[in-house]
This record gives structure tokens, sequence and C-alpha cells, in this order.
């Protein structure tokens, strides 16, 4: 048996013990590398920036409690830009995991000094999934009869001037593609095309190639998608949190993972030649 | 009757509901948001005779006493105590959220790292240059890969721009013909829904 | 009463629709619709044959969607297909396991893979065993199927269906067990992973020609000649644009953009 | 170290555990309780919504037009009681053929006709060059009745292949993108492991 032939038959507890402990390395000692703004991210952020102080926008979490490590970064990134410059947040789900997750996201706001129907409100999850999305759009307050606190949805003072998806300036989907539910597709086929309400995707990196049509089309204003341009965003904040800790880490698991498409390549050429091997 | 009778309504919900995005009439456009706004209500429910039958599924495993019928002992005592406390005491209530956090949270990340793990096997031992295709495939997508991380742009200055460059323009391209020709087929099939060419999501039988 | 800025996607809705079902209807008079080859479904023959030849089993599997709402429509195209399948291995007298991992896929695969076994002539060569339900959760479905797999050294894998992240896994698995893996989805997140780790792939839209491909449904020709149609539509105003455009004139993307 | 940090623990390992030993009690005990309180947050959820947009408005405000989709939504119960199952149909119906009228009235601008549209690009730079014959090739591919399919399969046979090549390049992007997302949760859930639990590199 030669080297290859070895390397073929090799444990694959091995191949995951290798991959723990490249991801472990960085985790303990960062290696710090340098990182480029690209410019979608500049887009996003010089688009968000730009709205007036005192905006109304909601963020839709539709999510899974699956995604949180790949898309907490962006949401947090994209409601401490919104403080920052003063808008009026409006949070919701159209999955019931997304509920509580937006939930303990914006506990976390509150805890820095965000006050409750002042600042943001949750108004949690709601269901229907695409036609949610549509009634939502068409009657804000029909879907939504109290926020996840219980309050009944005429007693907010935010809620008083909402009427349709128009009365915001802006609204995003933090979005890991739940089926059946608020979807990518799903929003832009309701919100951006039928109310005109600019639109900003927040998607999961399986989803970021299919996403980039609808930007060069006009659809939407942009995208954040993944974890690397969440990076970018807390850079352009300047504020350095949860997407840039992980860049290093990030780089050894890439490297590790092209690595291993090389050699499981080169195996694959190296033993093709011999007779009775596999095609 | 039996089959008549929903065919009928999704053609006349299927049909109206596309009108009422191009037509100002409120003979229409009434009873259509009406409708939309039903679909909260009724998917809620679809949801829940969804869980019922996981419950179902379960029950049977105890009362035949399948191979790991105590696993499903354990998911019917906490999948109700679960819904007792969520329905009584809401989803803000401590406990609650103390089972959302350190229970789903962390088992519903710990399966997707688990994906994770089984990603780089494959990359070692089952993404294979075999063919033209598979080819492009792999190495588009180590290019992109390279281009996400810093290490990429500490190994070449440019590759940044060039994953920007596959993703805007032949990926691009490739994505949006993908978009156009599903999106034809997509429209179909909801067609095919409204004017009751397809019938089959009503179940067999008479 | 009519709402001017979206007329034009009205009249192009009309059109397009306006084909689609044109077609539908003409099919179903017989209008003798020809299909292209699909290579993926092509190799499904040749794969029974080989299952036949070496007396080993053929794997199949629909995925994890249901017939509701996660992935209906694949999941009802894939289990077309499983019963053009099953009745050619009935037909060739060769083994074929079904795994499921939903309750009502379950059922259904049941009826169909017993239907194909009877419309093929051997009733009495199925047995129950040829179904296996696994699990509802994604990983223990994927873990049991590539146990099955390697056990009973399948000499095929089709998988075609609605796929997640288990996806990855089962490929995986049967790439190891040296079988032939035939996949398919119309999930375009799980389409790369297949595209590396298989042989023959149908890509999202070719799932639904399956019907057409190997039966006699003649709505689904008729559909997907009108799709046909309006694809050639989507392409001849792309043409159309695009040269205006490189001379100057915008008069076609000023019409339909116009909202 | 609290109770919380004690059970995530307990449950990121039993999970764990699969990689190394496929189908063990462990194992499958642990996910067994994360399919009943992820299925049991469904519930809870839905619960909330019935009672908040059905419940309160029937019996607070007498609002008796949520009645028809309440019982609408009911009937959908019915699939468990063989006899009568075919009662969930109307229910059925109804969802599926509101969802297919909003995604056929919003697909055909978002996916077809925006699409095209954005696709009209003067030939007046390689990128859009590029652009312009891949998507159109792109689309070729899906051809699959007809004459002019002859002609993609004969004379035309390039546009077809050129088109899967586009594609292969778009998924392959959509890979390398993907695994990012994918190695995000197994960097979140070893940062845990070894920041939270045993206190290295802080």
């Amino acid at each position: 048996m030669n080297f290859w032939e070895k390397m073929e038959k090799v444990d694959v507890r091995i191949i995951f013990v290798v991959v723990i402990i490249a991801i472990a390395i960085p985790l303990v000692k960062p290696l710090g590398l340098p990182m480029k703004v690209m410019p979608m991210s500049q887009q996003v952020y010089d688009y968000i920036e730009k709205m007036p102080n005192g905006s109304k926008v909601f963020l839709s979490f539709d999510y899974g409690t699956g995604s949180i490590p790949e898309l907490e970064p962006a949401a947090k990134a994209f409601l401490t830009h919104f403080f920052r410059k003063g808008f009026k947040v409006y949070t919701m789900a159209s999955t019931a995991d997304g509920g509580m997750v937006s939930q303990m996201c914006m506990a976390g706001f509150e805890k820095l000094g965000k006050v409750y129907d002042k600042d943001f409100i949750t108004l949690g999850y709601f269901a229907g999934g695409e036609a949610g999305i549509a009634a939502w759009s068409a009657d804000a307050k029909k879907v939504f009869q109290r926020d996840a606190r219980g309050t009944p949805i005429d007693q907010l003072a935010m809620m008083k001037d909402i009427k349709t998806v128009k009365d915001f300036t802006l609204g995003v989907t933090v979005n890991s593609g739940p089926g059946g539910y608020g979807t990518v597709e799903a929003w832009v086929r309701q919100v951006p095309i039928v109310y005109k309400t600019p639109f900003i995707v927040a998607p999961g990196g399986a989803m970021v190639a299919n996403t980039i049509p609808y930007i060069q089309a006009g659809q939407i204003q942009g995208m954040i998608g993944g974890l690397r341009p969440s990076a970018e965003y807390e850079l352009l904040l300047k504020e350095p949190g949860l997407g840039v800790a992980a860049m290093d880490a990030q780089s050894a698991a890439h490297s590790i993972m092209i690595a291993f498409i090389l050699l499981g390549n080169a195996a694959y050429f190296a033993l093709r030649k011999r007779p009775g091997a596999r095609q | 009757m039996r089959r008549s009778l929903p065919v009928l309504i999704a053609i006349v919900v299927g049909i109206g509901m596309v009108f009422d995005l191009f037509l100002k009439l409120p003979l229409l456009n009434n009873p259509m948001a009406e409708v939309r706004n039903w679909m909260p209500i009724m998917t809620s429910f679809a949801v829940i005779v969804g869980c019922v039958g996981l419950l179902n599924v379960h029950y049977k495993n105890i009362q035949r006493k399948r191979p790991g019928w105590y696993n499903s002992v354990i998911l019917w005592a906490v999948m109700l105590s679960v819904i007792a406390l969520g329905c009584t005491k809401g989803t803000r209530d401590a406990t609650y959220s103390f089972i959302f956090n350190n229970v789903l949270v962390a088992s519903s990340t710990t399966l997707s790292a688990v994906g994770a793990l089984f990603l780089a096997s494959s990359g070692f031992r089952a993404f294979r240059a075999t063919n033209t295709n598979a080819t492009i495939l792999l190495i588009s997508g180590a290019l992109v890969m390279l281009a996400q991380v810093p290490i990429g742009e500490a190994i070449y200055g440019q590759i940044p721009n060039i994953g920007n460059w596959i993703m805007n323009v032949p990926n691009n391209a490739g994505q949006r013909g993908i978009m156009i020709a599903s999106g034809v087929g997509f429209i179909t099939v909801c067609l095919r829904i409204m004017l009751g060419y397809t019938r089959s999501y009503l179940g067999g039988g008479e | 009463m009519f709402i001017v800025p979206r007329l034009v996607t009205l009249y192009i809705m009309l059109v397009v629709c306006g084909v689609i079902v044109l077609q539908i209807e003409r099919a179903k008079r017989g209008a003798g619709i020809k299909i292209r080859r699909i290579p993926a479904l092509e190799a499904m023959t040749e794969v029974v044959g080989r299952a036949t030849e070496m007396g080993r089993p053929v794997h199949f599997t629909a995925g994890v969607g249901n017939l509701t709402t996660r992935g209906a429509q694949a999941m009802m195209a894939s289990l077309e297909i499983l019963s053009y399948l099953s009745e050619m291995a009935a037909r060739y007298n060769s083994k074929i396991i079904t795994t499921v991992a939903q309750g009502d896929v379950y059922a259904v695969s049941e009826e169909i893979i017993k239907g194909a076994f009877i419309r093929a002539g051997h009733p009495d060569a199925y047995s129950p065993d040829m179904i296996r339900y696994l699990s509802d959760s994604q990983f223990a479905y994927a873990g049991g199927i590539a146990g099955i797999i390697t056990r009973e050294q399948c000499v095929a894998n089709v998988m075609i269906g609605h796929f997640a992240a288990e996806a990855l896994y089962i490929a995986e698995s049967a790439h190891l067990a040296g079988a032939v893996q035939i996949a398919g989805t119309t999930n375009m997140y799980q389409l790369p992973y297949l595209i590396a780790a298989c042989d023959y792939v149908l890509i999202g839209e070719e799932l639904f020609a399956a019907g057409a491909y190997f039966g006699k449904n003649l709505v689904d020709l008729g559909a997907l000649s009108g799709q046909d149609f309006a694809r050639l539509f989507a392409v001849a105003l792309i043409i159309i644009g695009v040269a205006l455009g490189t001379v100057g004139n915008k008069w076609l993307t000023d019409f339909l953009a116009f909202k | 170290m609290g109770l919380d940090v004690i059970i995530s623990v307990i449950f990121t390992l039993a999970l764990f555990t699969f990689v190394f030993a496929k189908d063990n009690p462990v194992y499958n005990t642990a996910e067994h309780i994360f399919v009943a309180v992820g299925a049991g947050h469904a519930v809870v959820a839905s619960y909330w919504v019935l009672r908040n947009n059905a419940w309160d408005l029937l019996v607070t405000k007498g609002n008796t037009t949520v009645l028809l989709p309440i019982l609408l939504g009911l009937l959908l119960f019915t699939r468990y009681i063989k006899s009568i199952s075919w009662l969930t149909r109307p229910s059925i119906a109804l969802i599926v053929a509101c969802g297919a009228g909003l995604g056929l009235r919003g697909s055909i601008r978002v996916d077809f006709l925006d699409q095209i549209v954005a696709t009209f690009l003067p030939f007046n730079s390689i990128d859009n060059i590029i652009f312009v014959v891949g998507t159109v090739a792109t689309i070729t591919y899906f051809f699959f009745t007809g004459t002019y399919t002859r002609a993609f399969q004969g004379r035309l046979k390039v546009l077809p292949q050129v088109g899967q090549w586009f594609m292969m390049v778009a998924f392959g992007a959509s890979f390398g993108q993907s695994v990012m997302g994918r190695l995000a949760v197994l960097v979140g859930k070893i940062s845990f492991l070894l920041k939270d639990v045993l206190r290295i590199g802080m």
C-alpha cells in the first residue's frame, strides 16, 4: 500500500480531529490578519449612513437557532448602526425560533440603555410565511394584535402612525432561507416590488450567490451576505465584534478545507492510473 | 363534491389573489385582504397538526415497544412539558428561555457544526474533479473560498477582487439564467394549482 | 380600475401564462410533443440493468421533505420518479431499497412501489422490506442510509427530492461505498455539494421533466413545452433589448421597466 | 460554571458523539430531547399567534370574522380520522392557492421581467458580453421540448454546454460562500468549548 492508498483509506475521525485542532489554534492565539472592506458592504453602510435620523426601519429575524453563529453578527451590526443613527427599530420574525432569537438579541441592546417603545419594539413571531408577509405589508396591525411582550398593539406609541409597510424607510431581513417561512424570495416578491419600500438582505453564506441578481436588477438596495461582510461591517462601524473575532479561525478552517480538496484530488489522480481502480 | 369543491376554492382564491395586485376594485381587494389575514391563523393550526403527527408516530413506537421506545417516552414528556410551560407562562418566562437557550440553541448549533465536519471530510473524500463540470465547480469554489478569508489576501493581494468578479459576473449570469428558467417553472407550478391542473396536493382517494 | 403602473407586468403575465395553458391543452389533445434526452434519467435505466447483472440492490431516497409544506413539489416529482424506477426494477428483476424520513412519504411510497410491481406483472416479487422508515430527524436519517448502502453493497444511490444539510453526508457515504450516484434537488443550496460528489445530477427544473420524460403524463408534457416557449420569449426579449441597448436605443427598457 | 453552561455542554457533547459513533444511545436520547423542545416551541409559538390573533378577537372584541379561519384550521385535524379526512381538503386548497396566487403575481416581476430588463446591457465591455452570453446560455440549458431543442442538441449544442459551465461557476461560488457559514457554527462551538468551558485563551 503506497502513500496515496493509505490516504484514501484514512479514518474519517482523523480528518475531524485535524479540522477541530486547526480551528482551535487561532482561537487561542489569534493571528490578526488584516482584512479589506469590499464594495458591497461599503455600499450598504453608505446607504444607511445617508438615511435621515429618526427613520423608521424594520428588521426581521428569519433564521432558526442553528444559524445563530453565522447570522447574529449581521443582525447586531445592523442594529448597532440603526441605534447610532437614532432610528426607530421594529423587529419581528417569520420563524418560531426567530421570535425568541429577536427577543434575546434586543435584550442585549436594552441593557445598553435603549428604551422599549421609544427606540425599538419587538413584535415577535408572525405565522403564515409569504402570506403572512403579504398580510403584514398591507395592514401591519392585523397580523400583530399584540407585541412579543403581550401589550396590545394600539397601546404602543411607536405603532401609532404605522399602517402599511410604506411607512418604513427601510426593511431588512436577516435570513437563513427557512423553507415555507419568510425566505428572501418571499420578502422580495411581497415588499420591495409591491410597495417600493427600500430593502436590504442579510442572507446566510449559502444564499449569497443566489441573491446577487436581485441587487444588480435594482430590486433590493444591498446585501450583507454571511460572516465576512458582517466582519467588514463591524470594521466600518469601528466596533469589531463577533464577526471580526472569528475571522482568523475562519482563515485556518478555509485553508484546511482547500488543502483537503487538493489532497483528495491528488489521491484521485494518482490512483486513477492504476489498473482495477474505480474510475 | 369532495374533490371539486376544494378545486373550486383553489381556482377562485388563486386567480383572485393574482388579479388583486392589478386591479383597484374593493369588491376583489377586500375579500383577498381578508383571506391573507386568515393565513397566519390557518398555518398556525397546520403547525400544531404536524406536531400532533410527531406525537402520534412516537406513540406507536411506545405502543409496539420498538427499539429505542424509551426515547419516545422522553420525547412525549419533554414536548408536553415545554408546551405546558410555554402556553401558561409565556415565552418570556425565565425557565422557558433557559430551556430554549441551553437545549434548543445548543443542540441545533451542534448539529450544524456536525454538518461542517462532514463538509470537511467530503472535501477530502468526495469532491473530486471527475469531469469538466465538477472541475469548474471546484476551481470556482476554491477561489471564492479564498476570497472570503483574510488569509486569501495574505497569499495574493488580488484574491478578494477575483472573488468579487466571479460573484458579480459569471456567477451572476449563471444565477440569473437559473432564476429566469426556474422562475418560469415556479410560475407554471402556481398556475397549475390555480387552474386545477394539479390536484395531487389534495391527497389520493375520492 | 386597472392600476396603470402594473399594466406591463399584467401583459407579460398574460403572455407567459397564456402560452403555458395553451400548450397544456394542446398536449392533452395529443399534440405529439417530443422531449430531449436527460442524461441523469437515462442513467437510471443503465443502473437498474447493472443492479440485475451484479445481483446487488439500488437505493432510492426522496429526502427529508414532506408532501404538504417542505419541498412538496420536489417530493411529488421525486415520488413519480420512484414509480418509474421501481417498475423498471420489477421488470428487470433487480432489488430496490427505498428509505424515507417522513410518515406521509412512507405511506405514499408503499402504494407507489406496490403499484409498480403489479404494473410490471411481478406482484409476488414485492416485499414490504423494500421500504424502510428511518427517522424524521435529518442526521439520524442520513446515518441510517449510510449504514444501509454500506451493508447491502448498493450498486447505485438515487437521491432525488428535497434535501437539506444531510445531502452531503449521504452522498459522501455512498461515494465511499463505490455506488454510482444519481442525484437531484430543487434546493439550490444543496446542489453544489451534490454536483461535486455525484455522477449524475438533475439540476432544478430537470426534476419536473421526469414525469413527462418517462411517462405519458400529458399535462406535464404540455406544461414543459409551454415553459419552453416562455423561456424562448425571455431569450428573445434579452437579445432584442441587448441589441437595442448596444445601438443606444432604450425604448424597450423604458417600456418594460415602467412601474 | 453555571447550570446553563453545564446543560449546554452536555447537549453539545452528546450530539457531537454522532461523528465518532453513529447510532449511539447518548446521541439518540439527546436528539429526541432536541426534537421535542423544537416541536414544543413551534406549538407554543403557534398557540400565542392563535390566542392573540383569533381567540382574543373573538372573545374579547366579539369579532366574528375570525370564526371561518378557526373552523378551517380545526378541520385540518380531521386528517387523523380516516373516514372524514377529506374534510381537510378545502383548508389545504385555500392555503395552497393563496400561496400560489401570491407567488405567481410576485414572481412574474421578480424572477422574470425585472431579471430580463436587468440583462439589457450594451455590448461595450467584456464583462457585459460575458454576462449576457452566460445568462442566455444558461436559459437554453433548460429547454426540454420542441424543434428548437433539437437545434440545441445539434448545431447549437455549444450554447447549453456553455450554460452548464456558467452554472458550475455559480454553484462553485455558492459552495465557496456556504463553507464559511457552515464552518462558522463549528468555530462558534469550538470557541464556546474552549473559552466558556475550559477557559483557555481568555
